[in-house]
């Protein structure tokens, strides 16, 4: 079983590492790479929060292989302030306090992301439904959804001021 | 997870030759039941041969007979996103986007879905009432099989050694037709489905319904193809007569387990109950076109 | 939509410039950016990675443990078993949720001569790479003999019962008995004639209903890192609810002393109470200790589910006696609880409150704690109170049937209200129980109308709330910007509340204060996060030392003016001269004093350690709209309402959180969540996919009603918010099904086939 | 005289029963001794295992608290939570 070399380009940077055939690729996203910000919670692909951006893909990264990277494009909750600007989820969950103890905000987050980026305008039940694979024990979810809901605004505005 | 070699070829050829070379070599379409199994250690394999990077595996064809031709490794997204095969398939579009989250809808394929030969698995039984048709590439070539020839059993298929499904073939669809499936889980998302429905329907110019096939997930070891039920619709229009006998033939077609999703008696029941719901849609659907 | 009731706005009435309002949490860009490092986050360099192997029976004596084949494996650098762990007394300590035996905890740590529930420990590796670790587990060879098991309660209970423990003998009852059994305690509350009083009533209601054990669900799976040099010196970075708990139960499992033990606390991604006792920080410790290096164990989803938690599974029994008019004269309850392999399930507390939001003036309630081949049971946020609350306000929903009349006011015609003694013993005080009851009929939710197959449901909560000691110090900035720190981790957003109540007291923006936690060797001792005690108990230690630095501030102004402190005033963050003698003397700002604070006698800074007294209970009530698919049994929430005394919510946006989030953990106990176990005692769900708890898509937007009645103990009025919300949804959607298809099931969890037997029953 | 009551049925084991008395101890720390003597084992019991309402507030770990001449003692388990 020797290492594979994996090229991909992680948030914007082409990046490399070397990993064992059997790593998924949210390991390889910690260990490798340092970037906890993906957690794991299940292991299975029933929480979502460890989800990422693949080639503009939703994804568990539990339920990939790093190996399957080589070449793609990844987006991490790292990647999504600009430097010193939040992106308008992430103002927004601080702003309706849409996360309570915080582990599963980075995957909701980029789930969240993924939708406004495919939906610059869902309802509600289409929000909902869209982030039902990524649990929250602490908020009960309606933070999170108005947060979500009003974040698209944001967004929304902004493209139309742009 | 347990350690194994990862290959991902260019061609079928080394595809098929990886998956000769060594028997307890698992294809890797999706991942999404796969990668669960090496973690909890329940797949053992030795090679782990990633589908995706041969030309096919992904994506689908509209052919000039009107038939669609799916990738087996095409993602359950990337299915609704195809708004011809919506058009045409829309119960197998709904089955395909009923696996999981919208992550796992990122990944999970037809493909991954039929082989992993799980009673439950969604899209199947959208997949028999459709009549599709597997593409299949192996050591002695490639062959087509209606896709209820493939499930033998839980976690069973009758792929020969070195055999992979390579893609599906969906018929073009007559001017008045079109299906739809329907589960039953606990939660409104990410659970295993208790019992599932797939009624695909072609009607005439009058309503009345010409051909009709309807599987079940999740009564049986494997998914069923219920042909009694499919009877049961065709002649008339969708009368509550007709209903009542789909209802009936879908009941007497179960063959349940107890288990922690369901109980026999609840499996059977809601098989009927799901039956006629998916049935209502499928016609309303082609009534509307 | 979010209502306040009572609540002056911020800035009215007691004139608060940051208690009552919303602002954004100090830690929150560290955990909306992945910043935040959780448990598993943490790494150390020559760090080694630990696996613990697990039984897989339910009950079986230890023959043997043979480790040489593990230890032979290149690259492994520690294994352990019972053996090396020391044999502990059966001590009394206090440092979780509630008082322990160390040597059951020492025991479900690390089994010894019995595993006793499948996922009990029974020995551990540390490794270079988790690959060799796992590969390291099948190793260790363990022979077992099985034993019978039992895990049902009442099974566990009857004569004949598989026997866990040969030394527990019932305790409370008048006389010890003879022979050991599974029943560890009995709990009894009696008051008055309540025979006499069941006997007289015109109506009485008797029912029997049960629930299953359930997870308290936490996202973020136990982890830590922990480190033991040769001088005996020890570290662990971990995610609890309380790094002073994980210190007491280390030193004590391990017979350390406190202070050779350093914790210092991770961010923590959820614990409901799960996380209020250890199971791998002193496996960690000693296989570090052992290998001469850092080790990390971090639980799989799968270990969490089978070794930690849960609650109990119970059978609750009520029998309800009232007159024609609605006045309830007699209750008689009765509990039955799982505990798991060790006594201490939480049916104490159960009966304790099972009648706290009632004044009913004859009553009986026991309780059984009762072990069973099933994982310890933890702390789960309001520890037995939803359990006997599914009994008794599912028998308050019939009664109200059986007498007709609304069950809102005949909750309120025997509530609770000042002056009232609680079943469990004290006077009520200031509560708000019939204030949170009528804010339900004036909720819009109260006037929607139902459509064919939904029904509505109403129930209420009680929980005590508790103080307990704390410790806060509040350090001033040359700048006049001030840093808060306490032993509290912060688990659904204190440090936002100890930011306000601390800039309140200073007089200082909320942005000028920096909270943070500190590690067990940097503040002194506090009482872990938990029993909805942070903000009311750590957050008074932190108003006392803000005001121990005000003090200070006069002192120094004093000195500026050459006057005494007492002719020093400080006001919104500033120092007045009132000593007429002195002139007109400008106000001396915190930012002032701060930068003159070398010249005035050195650096501005308190610590108040105290031990908190008073705390205010938490009374919620719930309302409940389903719809119920009569041929799949489906339930559908569509409207949810939640009101509560919250006494004065110091950051409303996060009180709202604790009774919504609270609200969907009863909502997902009440529909889906379950332990379903196999015939050998083997637990069939161990993960997220048929563990069910509530998605985003099964829910509705949970409304919330905040009633404001201060609690005159603490200075800003805080009461416990936390806990009180899980107490009433069991109950709330059970009436609310059983409303919608006429017919009461009264066994959770009400999933589809169960409620389409139940409809098909009905129709006969 | 103080009246204490005594709630969850574990004082009974030290009084043989008896859940109700009167004491003359003016704050808990005196309460619990004297609760020792008279009953040796109780004192060290309900220190450790109960808390204590003193006129319908809970007191817990609070051995300075004061007793007054007409107080009403009531003692019940120790209360944690989640």
């Amino acid at each position: 079983m020797s290492k594979i070399h994996v090229t991909a380009v992680v948030n914007g940077d082409s990046a490399e590492f070397l990993t064992d055939p059997g790593t998924t690729l949210l390991d390889a996203l910690r260990d490798e790479l340092g970037l906890t910000g993906s957690k794991e919670g299940c292991g299975s692909g029933d929480c979502g929060a460890c989800s990422v951006i693949v080639d503009g893909r939703l994804v568990c990264s539990c339920l990939m292989l790093a190996a399957e990277a080589e070449g793609h494009r990844i987006e991490t909750i790292e990647g999504m302030a600009h430097g010193g600007d939040l992106h308008p989820l992430q103002q927004k969950f601080l702003e309706h306090a849409a996360l309570q103890c915080g582990f599963c905000t980075p995957g909701l987050l980029v789930a969240a992301k993924a939708l406004l980026d495919n939906n610059p305008d869902p309802t509600e039940e289409e929000t909902r439904y869209w982030l039902a694979g990524n649990l929250c024990r602490c908020t009960g979810y309606d933070k999170i959804i108005r947060a979500v809901l009003d974040a698209a605004a944001v967004l929304r505005q902004e493209r139309r001021a742009a | 997870m347990p350690q194994f070699d990862y290959v991902a070829p260019t061609t079928i050829d080394d595809a098929v030759k990886a998956l000769v070379a060594q028997p307890s070599a698992k294809v890797l379409a999706g991942g999404t039941d796969l990668i669960v199994q090496l973690r909890s250690g329940r797949a053992r394999p030795a090679t782990i041969v990633d589908l995706k990077r041969i030309p096919g595996t992904t994506g689908v064809r509209r052919e000039a007979d009107g038939s669609f031709t799916v990738g087996a490794a095409t993602s359950g997204a990337a299915l609704g996103e195809d708004v011809a095969l919506v058009r045409a398939w829309p119960g197998v579009v709904e089955a395909a986007n009923l696996i999981g989250s919208t992550q796992v809808q990122g990944r999970a394929s037809l493909g991954g879905n039929l082989c992993n030969a799980s009673p439950a698995a969604d899209s199947v039984p959208a997949l028999y009432a459709a009549r599709a048709v597997c593409v299949i590439v192996g050591p002695s070539g490639r062959r087509e099989a209606p896709v209820e020839t493939i499930q033998a059993g839980p976690g069973r298929t009758t792929l020969q050694p070195g055999e992979l499904v390579l893609e599906f073939r969906l018929p073009a669809r007559p001017k008045r037709a079109a299906d739809a499936y329907l589960r039953l889980i606990p939660r409104t998302e990410m659970d295993i489905a208790v019992v599932g429905a797939g009624v695909s329907l072609a009607l005439d110019d009058a309503g009345n319904i010409t051909e009709a096939h309807v599987s079940l997930g999740a009564v049986a070891p494997t998914t069923l193809l219920v042909p009694a039920a499919g009877a049961a619709l065709v002649g008339g229009k969708l009368t509550d007569a007709a209903l009542e006998k789909l209802d009936a033939a879908a009941r007497a077609a179960c063959n349940p387990i107890d288990d922690k999703r369901g109980t026999i008696d609840y499996r059977t029941k809601i098989a009927g109950v799901l039956a006629r719901r998916a049935a209502a849609i499928a016609y309303n659907r082609a009534e509307a076109r | 939509m979010s209502d306040v009731l009572d609540r002056p706005e911020a800035g009215e009435g007691e004139g608060f410039k940051s208690v009552g309002t919303r602002p954004i949490r100090p830690d929150g860009i560290e955990k909306v950016t992945g910043r935040a490092a959780f448990g598993a986050d943490f790494a150390m360099p020559g760090m080694l990675y630990g696996r613990i192997k697990r039984s897989p029976h339910a009950h079986a004596r230890i023959v043997s443990v043979d480790t040489k084949k593990a230890l032979a494996l290149p690259g492994v650098k520690a294994v352990v078993s019972g053996a090396d762990f020391p044999d502990l007394a059966d001590e009394l300590v206090e440092g979780g949720e509630a008082a322990s035996s160390m040597r059951d905890l020492a025991w479900n740590v690390m089994a010894r001569a019995k595993a006793l529930y499948e996922g009990h420990a029974v020995a551990a590796v540390a490794a270079t790479s988790p690959a060799i670790a796992e590969a390291a587990l099948d190793l260790i060879e363990v022979t077992y003999e099985p034993l019978a098991h039992v895990i049902d309660v009442e099974d566990a209970m009857a004569p004949d019962a598989p026997l866990i423990h040969d030394h527990i003998f019932t305790a409370g009852l008048d006389e010890t008995p003879k022979l050991p059994s599974n029943i560890a305690r009995k709990h009894q509350f009696v008051r008055g004639d309540v025979d006499g009083a069941l006997g007289a009533a015109d109506v009485v209601f008797e029912g029997r209903y049960t629930t299953k054990a359930v997870h308290q669900g936490y996202i973020e799976p136990h982890a830590c890192v922990a480190s033991m040099g040769p001088d005996g010196q020890g570290q662990i970075w971990s995610s609890s609810q309380g790094h002073f708990m994980v210190r007491t139960y280390c030193a004590k499992v391990l017979k350390l002393d406190i202070s050779d033990l350093r914790v210092t606390p991770a961010e923590i991604g959820g614990g409901f109470g799960g996380k209020t006792t250890v199971y791998l920080e002193p496996v960690a410790l000693l296989l570090s200790r052992i290998a001469g290096a850092p080790v990390k164990l971090v639980m799989s989803r799968d270990e969490v589910f089978r070794a930690t938690g849960p609650t109990s599974g119970g059978v609750i029994e009520v029998k309800l006696g009232a007159k024609k008019d609605g006045t309830i004269t007699a209750a008689e309850v009765t509990l039955k609880f799982q505990a798991g392999a060790f006594p201490g399930s939480p049916v104490g507390t159960a009966a304790m409150t099972a009648l706290a939001c009632y004044d009913i003036p004859n009553f009986r309630i026991v309780g059984w704690d009762v072990v069973t081949n099933s994982a310890k049971t933890a702390a789960y946020r309001a520890p037995g109170a939803p359990i006997s609350a599914f009994g008794v306000e599912s028998a308050m929903d019939e009664l109200a049937r059986k007498l007709g009349v609304d069950p809102v006011d005949l909750r309120a015609k025997n509530g609770a209200r000042d002056g009232v003694r609680a079943a469990y013993g004290p006077t009520f005080q200031n509560i708000g129980f019939l204030e949170s009851l009528h804010a339900l009929k004036q909720h819009p939710n109260w006037h929607a109308n139902l459509g064919p197959n939904q029904g509505r449901g109403v129930a209420v909560g009680f929980w005590f709330n508790v103080g307990g000691e704390s410790t806060a110090a509040v350090h001033i900035g040359e700048d006049g910007t001030a840093t808060v720190a306490t032993g509290n981790p912060d688990i659904g957003g204190s440090r936002a509340s100890m930011a306000i109540m601390a800039a309140e007291t200073l007089g200082i923006p909320v942005e000028d204060v920096r909270p943070i936690v500190a590690d067990t060797a940097s503040i002194g001792y506090s009482m872990l996060t938990g029993g909805s005690r942070t903000t009311f108990a750590t957050g008074m230690a932190v108003v006392r030392a803000a005001e121990k630095v005000i003090e200070n501030l006069k002192a120094r102004a004093a000195k500026i003016w050459d006057t005494t402190p007492e002719n020093v005033e400080w006001s919104a963050g500033k120092a007045y001269c009132l000593d007429t003698a002195k002139g007109e003397q400008k106000p001396l700002t915190l930012k002032g004093l701060a930068a003159q604070s070398a010249r005035t006698g050195g650096p501005i800074s308190a610590e108040v350690s105290l031990n908190a007294q008073g705390a205010g209970p938490g009374f919620a009530a719930h309302m409940c709209d389903v719809e119920v698919d009569p041929e799949t049994g489906h339930v559908t929430v569509l409207r949810y309402t939640a009101t509560q005394d919250v006494g004065r919510a110091i950051h409303p946006s996060y009180v709202e959180g604790q009774m919504q989030g609270g609200a969907v953990q009863g909502i997902g106990w009440a529909l889906n969540e379950e332990y379903i176990f196999d015939a050998e005692g083997r637990m069939e769900n161990a993960g997220f996919l048929d563990y069910r708890v509530p998605v985003a898509s099964d829910l509705p937007m949970i409304d919330t009603v905040m009633i404001e009645v201060p609690n005159p103990r603490h200075p800003y009025g805080a009461k416990g918010v936390g806990e009180a919300p899980i107490v009433p949804p069991l109950a709330a959607v059970a009436n609310a099904v059983r409303d919608a298809i006429g017919v009461r099931i009264p066994d959770l969890p009400l999933s589809p086939p169960k409620i389409r037997a139940a409809i098909d029953s009905k129709a006969g | 005289m103080p009246h204490v009551v005594a709630m969850g049925g574990d004082v009974a084991q030290f009084t043989g029963g008896q859940a109700e008395f009167d004491v003359g101890a003016g704050t808990v720390a005196g309460f619990l001794r004297e609760l020792e003597a008279r009953w040796p084992g109780l004192g060290d019991y309900v220190g450790a295992r109960m808390a204590i309402a003193i006129d319908g507030e809970i007191f817990q770990d609070a051995d300075g608290a004061a007793i007054g001449e007409a107080s009403e003692v009531c003692l019940i388990p120790k209360i944690g939570g989640g």
